[in-house]
């Protein structure tokens, strides 16, 4: 007796939320039947660097989008959920968005981990889905529905290591995030290093909350023959690692990864990021891209529209959901349809996009299409990003 | 009459039957079912709460820990022994109960938050480990769960996962309702009250805290097998002290001791955040907010509260 | 040496932070029994309060006294509002509760503030100073300081003042504080409104080393939380002992053993503790009362 | 050889000497009643024959077998039952409950049958049931049996802590003040079920402060004073001994001890 009074207050209370959700979608359906677009984002939690902006680009995107008339003639709506980094609870709003809200397209997926969750009930539903997580088991071995947007870890790694050869370092310190981004970009250089004649003397590593690393970084200091340091991680990490990296007078080049290319990581760093080089897209130094380049244009839109907007400066995540969206929307428009199969047959006809984080050109075999020339190398001079070599 | 229906094991049973039978009938779509298949699951991790905390009184706040034993013990099992998985989830029932076995006879000596912090440590170390040994569990991002084949008959989608664990959910309240009417549990719950009264009484204290440990482990141990398996993906996050908490969250809130109550519980922690999302940006904040109103205005839990307030008006 | 020295500073760094989260945790549960989840919180307010109001164009030295008294404020809103109503729960509901308002806090700072990390410039600069081959930033000395500050603060408040007399009673054996007219809910009130204190003082200080972000909060519980119960729960001193305890067994657990572990084996050894001495480093012996 | 045998028993806490070697022995049958002021050690001597502290010095023994710091349910095992001056009670049970938790040991079902509810679980509940109903009518608790033990007033739960140490079918049985709290058709009660109780062959050991009561269904009683033994004897003994009057007692005790007479 008990709980029937609860257990049909739970499902009524979900029949409300969904009520709710659905009317509020359809205050903004303009004439037509709107073109839905599915997104899970980790907005709240461990993550949420990473979704926040992902999420706040992916809504901007689809109000300017609106504004210019939308997509086929129709307006779009953007069904966004929040999973706080949580694999369980990302499978869920996957099936919310495939069982419930019928999306043709979904654009998200903040974490290898929340992605790796939600890929077969994209596959199964064969709706197409473009991840916005770094790690490469995401497109290899090719999933029929699935492609991502950002750059693999292993062309970070390839970036980096280029640079150190043509400096002649050879023996070089880690000291990697445990997170799944540093744990993964680790894993990814260790397996391609050898190509580059480097070897790795110290390995060391920090926990994603860890507030001090100078332990590590000792250990880093006193083992001689070291020539450069390497730091793959993101978040707060990377930032603590810098401030005593200067801390302990080490004077070794520090190389970061693509994990923390934005303002705030030189922000939060303070004068301690001073000669710290690191791989990064186009997004970061739109204003220092030459004038006949060919991301100018696209780079400078987005970072305009995102920053006036929220007054926050842009970072590479958001570019990942940018092009993500954007590939999704290319890809709706020449398909001339929103049914998932075309869209999914487009995307992966997609040849030559200019996007923010690079230029994407996709096949049956590649369902990322960028290559280590998306990757600029960024030194940081004063507060500010100096483009190395070309 | 009407309390002694209230008070029946097989009320309460038949009760959840109806419930997980109608379900399907009501849902307006798989997604329904998804939610509701997490929810039996959890429901089932709490139970082991509820013979733990509710019946013996031993909180843990590492249980998490256990039902990632059983996750990642049918993720590992056949990807590098190529063993069945549901042989796999009674290989990590019996690891888990095994390892509550060795390690809860020193942790058990604590009590009170002394028993908190030292279950919290624990399963700190077991989420560091699943975290760690990437080459057994894949690291932080997680790893995947070969799909489960049962008698040819491949076990995909929300409808065919909802019965599997509606169905395991009935048989753990059962075996819950069971101990919590039997020698045992009354020895459980005379331990939670006074131990010096039950082992005067001659209930050896250290051995029964320590089979509640063992049953709350295998609980837990069993629904994180199925949750793996049912996502085909487990992470160490699953693990972890938040998830932790989220679990003995779930048994205070429905009502400690109550085996509808760990159900109850479980419902509002998986369904609320699904019900919050037109708040957006204040969902947490919600959320927060109605676990402390919940408990402000009913202390002794949602279950109890309801359950009394009905007797009162039966009567 | 020079090493060995690092680790001790990084130690001492990290586990002054704990030791103060812990001392918010003590004096909490000395007055009322209560274990508050959401001191992890008022470290988190006290950094991204001054972080915002400096950011507002307010002078640091202000917004950190301003993000402070909001610290306190909401540590007696918790009070009033949240564990007062519910007098008589059962602990494990009053738990619930303080980690509902945890999540509350959280989900109100992420829509006040943001979702980013932030940091404070340090105090006295970052020039590091060099000990023995070893250095250590100042911001680190200002971390240990302010902690030494507040433990010796806190403790002359309880041991020389009426009102802390009152709260040590309180603590005791509410119902004859009461009958010796003691307001209790006053001194209840004050407890959350210095643990608020405490815990906002120290984001205000860690901040420039650690940085901050909403959900701080939760690391900063759990660190606390475990070095008040190694230390021995309601002792100041083993709150303090118990987080600079964990504090250096990071550093060397990171430094000498395995920095994948370092967390493990803290928790190894906070374990070890509680079963050689199940009430912690400073809890006494339990003499069973029946 | 007698049922319960102290002997120079005595235990210390933090430098302070709690009970310093005593000793006593107690036969079948027998009402043994120990006496003494507050703060004497009248209950930690009982916490340390029943096992909850572990004596730094003495011996305990049991029809001869030495039972010294074995586990409280280790001793109940051999027959030792008590009740608790501060009341013991499982307050979430009710009152039938608590008594069949006494039944424990008697209780025949394993932990797997109990898991599965096999059909010998139940049965075994219904024996349990049947026995403790018995012995709450033992006590005159009948019309309580299903009330919630937390709603039960002082005087009641005392007798039921006696019915559910009953339920062990002990043969010693200690009784820490089972008449405080009860008026005096209460105590009379108690008094008329300690004397039952010993007429069916059980050892009892009694503290209690109700004078009349000790005096009139001991059989010897000892008296303790600052943790030591100072007195031991038949009623009348230990209530006429100038030690006890002058030393123990004083003149408070004097009139206590009259009154005791009358």
């Amino acid at each position: 007796m008990r709980t029937s009074v609860t257990g049909r207050w739970a499902l009524r209370a979900v029949a409300l939320a969904a009520a709710i959700s659905t009317s509020l979608g359809s205050s903004f359906a303009l004439a037509a039947d709107p073109v839905k677009i599915g997104s899970v984002v980790s907005a709240t939690g461990p993550a949420a660097f990473l979704g926040d902006p992902e999420a706040k680009t992916l809504k901007l995107y689809v109000e300017e989008l609106n504004k210019k008339g939308g997509l086929l003639g129709r307006p779009v709506e953007l069904v966004l959920y929040d999973d706080g980094g949580d694999a369980n609870k990302a499978k869920t709003f996957a099936t919310r968005l495939v069982e419930d809200d019928k999306v043709v397209a979904m654009v998200g997926g903040t974490t290898t981990g929340t992605t790796m969750a939600m890929i077969p009930v994209f596959e199964d539903a064969k709706v197409p889905f473009i991840s916005l997580a770094g790690a490469i088991e995401i497109i290899e071995p090719v999933r029929e529905f699935v492609f991502k947007t950002p750059h693999t870890d292993k062309t970070a790694c390839q970036k980096i290591f280029e640079d150190m050869k043509a400096k002649g370092f050879t023996k070089i310190g880690m000291i990697s995030g445990t997170d799944g981004f540093g744990k993964s970009m680790r894993a990814q250089c260790l397996k391609v290093i050898g190509d580059y004649g480097i070897t790795v003397l110290v390995d060391e590593n920090y926990g994603a909350s860890d507030s001090d690393m100078t332990p590590q970084l000792n250990k880093i200091k006193n083992t001689a023959g070291i020539q450069a340091v390497l730091n793959p991680g993101f978040g707060q990490g990377p930032a603590i690692v810098t401030r005593n990296y200067a801390q302990l007078g080490i004077t070794l080049p520090l190389y970061e990864s693509h994990g923390v290319a934005s303002k705030s990581y030189v922000d939060l760093a303070g004068p301690a990021a001073d000669g710290v080089r690191l791989p990064a897209p186009a997004l970061l130094v739109a204003d220092k891209l030459a004038a006949d380049d060919r991301q100018k244009a696209v780079v400078m839109e987005y970072k305009t529209i995102y920053e006036k907007a929220t007054g926050q400066p842009v970072s590479t995540f958001g570019g990942y959901a940018f092009d993500g969206m954007q590939l999704m929307v290319k890809a709706i428009e020449t398909a001339k349809s929103t049914d998932p199969q075309k869209i999914r047959d487009a995307l992966e006809n997609t040849k030559d996009y200019v996007g923010v984080t690079g230029i994407y050109t996709m096949s049956a075999k590649d369902h990322l299409g960028l290559g280590t020339d998306s990757f600029r190398l960024l030194l940081i001079k004063g507060g500010d990003w100096v483009i190395e070599g070309k | 009459m009407a309390a002694k229906l209230l008070n029946s094991r097989l009320a309460t049973l038949v009760f959840l039957a109806i419930i997980i039978g109608v379900i399907p009938y009501l849902a307006p779509s798989a997604f329904y079912l998804r939610v509701a298949a997490v929810v039996w699951v959890f429901a089932l991790a709490a139970l082991g709460l509820t013979v733990l905390m509710g019946y013996a009184g031993q909180v843990s706040l590492g249980h998490a820990g256990f039902l990632g034993i059983g996750g990642y013990a049918v993720a590992i099992g056949p990807a590098q022994f190529g063993l069945h998985p549901a042989l796999c989830l009674l290989i990590g029932a019996v690891i888990a109960g095994v390892l509550a076995f060795l390690v809860g006879r020193p942790i058990l000596k604590l009590k009170g938050y002394y028993l908190a912090i030292a279950t919290l440590g624990f399963g700190v170390i077991l989420s560091l480990v699943f975290h760690s040994e990437s080459q057994w569990t894949g690291g932080p991002d997680g790893m995947q769960v070969a799909r489960v084949t049962l008698f040819g008959w491949r076990l995909s989608g929300s409808a065919n996962w909802y019965w599997v664990t509606g169905g395991a959910l009935l048989i753990g309240a059962w075996l819950a309702l069971n101990i919590g009417a039997s020698p045992t549990g009354r020895a459980l719950k005379a331990l939670h009250d006074s131990e010096v009264a039950a082992a005067g009484s001659g209930i050896d204290v250290s051995a029964k805290k320590l089979a509640a440990f063992v049953i709350g482990a295998v609980y837990a141990a069993v629904a994180g097998g199925l949750l793996a398996a049912m996502n085909g993906l487990i992470t160490p996050d699953a693990a972890g002290f938040m998830h932790s908490i989220e679990l003995v969250a779930m048994v205070i809130i429905g009502g400690l001791g109550s085996v509808l109550g760990a159900v109850v519980g479980a419902a509002f922690l998986v369904v609320l955040p699904q019900a919050l999302t037109f708040m957006h940006d204040y969902e947490q904040a919600v959320l927060g907010f109605l676990i402390m109103a919940f408990m402000i205005f009913l202390p002794a839990g949602i279950v109890p509260t309801v359950r009394k307030w009905l007797l009162e008006r039966l009567s | 040496m020079a090493e060995f020295l690092q680790l001790v500073f990084s130690g001492l760094t990290v586990g002054a932070v704990y030791a103060l989260v812990a001392l918010g945790f003590t004096l909490i549960y000395n007055a009322s029994d209560v274990i508050n989840f959401a001191q992890g919180d008022f470290v988190m307010i006290g950094g991204m309060g001054t972080v915002f109001l400096a950011a507002a164009g307010i002078a640091l030295p202000l917004a950190a006294l301003m993000a402070i008294v909001g610290a306190v404020i909401v540590g007696l809103l918790l009070h009033r509002l949240a564990i007062e109503p519910a007098r008589g729960a059962s602990p494990v509901a009053l738990i619930m509760i303080t980690i509902g308002a945890s999540i509350f806090i959280k989900g109100i700072a992420q829509v006040v503030f943001d979702k980013q990390f932030h940091s404070l410039p340090a105090f006295s600069g970052d020039t590091p100073i060099q000990v023995g081959g070893a250095t250590i930033l100042p911001q680190s000395l200002w971390v240990m300081g302010v902690a030494l500050g507040l433990f010796v603060a806190l403790y002359l408040f309880l041991e020389k003042t009426l009102l802390g007399k009152a709260l040590l009673a309180t603590a005791a054996n509410r119902l004859a504080a009461r009958l010796v007219g003691v307001n209790v809910t006053i001194i209840l009130a004050l407890a959350f409104g210095v643990s608020a204190a405490i815990g906002a003082i120290a984001g205000v200080v860690v901040t420039p080393i650690t940085l901050t972000r909403y959900d701080v909060g939760t690391m900063f519980a759990l660190k606390g939380f475990a070095a008040a119960m190694v230390g021995g729960m309601g002792n100041p001193l083993g709150a303090v002992v118990g987080g600079l305890l964990i504090g250096l067994l990071e550093a060397f657990g990171a430094g000498y053993i395995s920095s994948t572990y370092k967390d493990a084996v803290a928790f190894v050894v906070i374990l070890l503790v509680l079963f050689f001495l199940p009430r912690g480093l400073f809890g006494g012996r339990s003499v069973e009362r029946v | 050889m007698s049922l319960l045998s102290v002997e120079g028993i005595g235990i210390s806490f933090g430098g302070l000497v709690a009970v310093d070697n005593v000793g006593f022995n107690v036969e079948a049958g027998q009402v043994f009643s120990i006496i003494g002021p507050n703060g004497a050690g009248k209950t930690t001597l009982f916490n340390l024959v029943t096992g909850i502290y572990k004596p730094l010095r003495g011996r305990v023994s049991m029809a001869g077998e030495d039972v010294t710091s074995l586990a409280p349910h280790l001793l109940a095992k051999r027959g030792m039952s008590r009740t608790f001056q501060n009341l013991q009670i499982f307050f979430r049970m009710t009152a039938l409950e608590n008594v069949m938790v006494g039944r424990h040991m008697a209780e025949r079902s394993s932990l797997l049958s109990d898991i599965l509810g096999l059909p010998t679980a139940g049965r075994q509940n219904a024996l349990t049931r049947d026995a403790a109903m018995a012995l709450l009518a033992r006590v005159g608790l009948t019309d309580v049996a299903e009330a919630t033990a937390g709603s039960l007033s002082y005087g009641v739960l005392k007798r039921l802590e006696i019915a559910r140490a009953l339920a062990a079918e002990p043969k010693v049985l200690l009784l820490d003040e089972p008449a405080a709290g009860c008026n005096a058709v209460e105590t009379e009660a108690i008094d008329h079920l300690i004397g039952e109780i010993a007429k069916s062959g059980v050892a009892v050991v009694l503290i209690e402060h109700d004078m009349k009561l000790v005096m009139k269904i001991s059989d010897r009683v000892l008296v303790l004073a600052q943790g030591r033994h100072l007195a031991e004897g038949p009623p009348r003994e230990v209530r006429e001994n100038p030690a006890v009057i002058a030393a123990y007692l004083g003149e408070h005790g004097t009139r206590e001890a009259d009154r005791a007479h009358g």
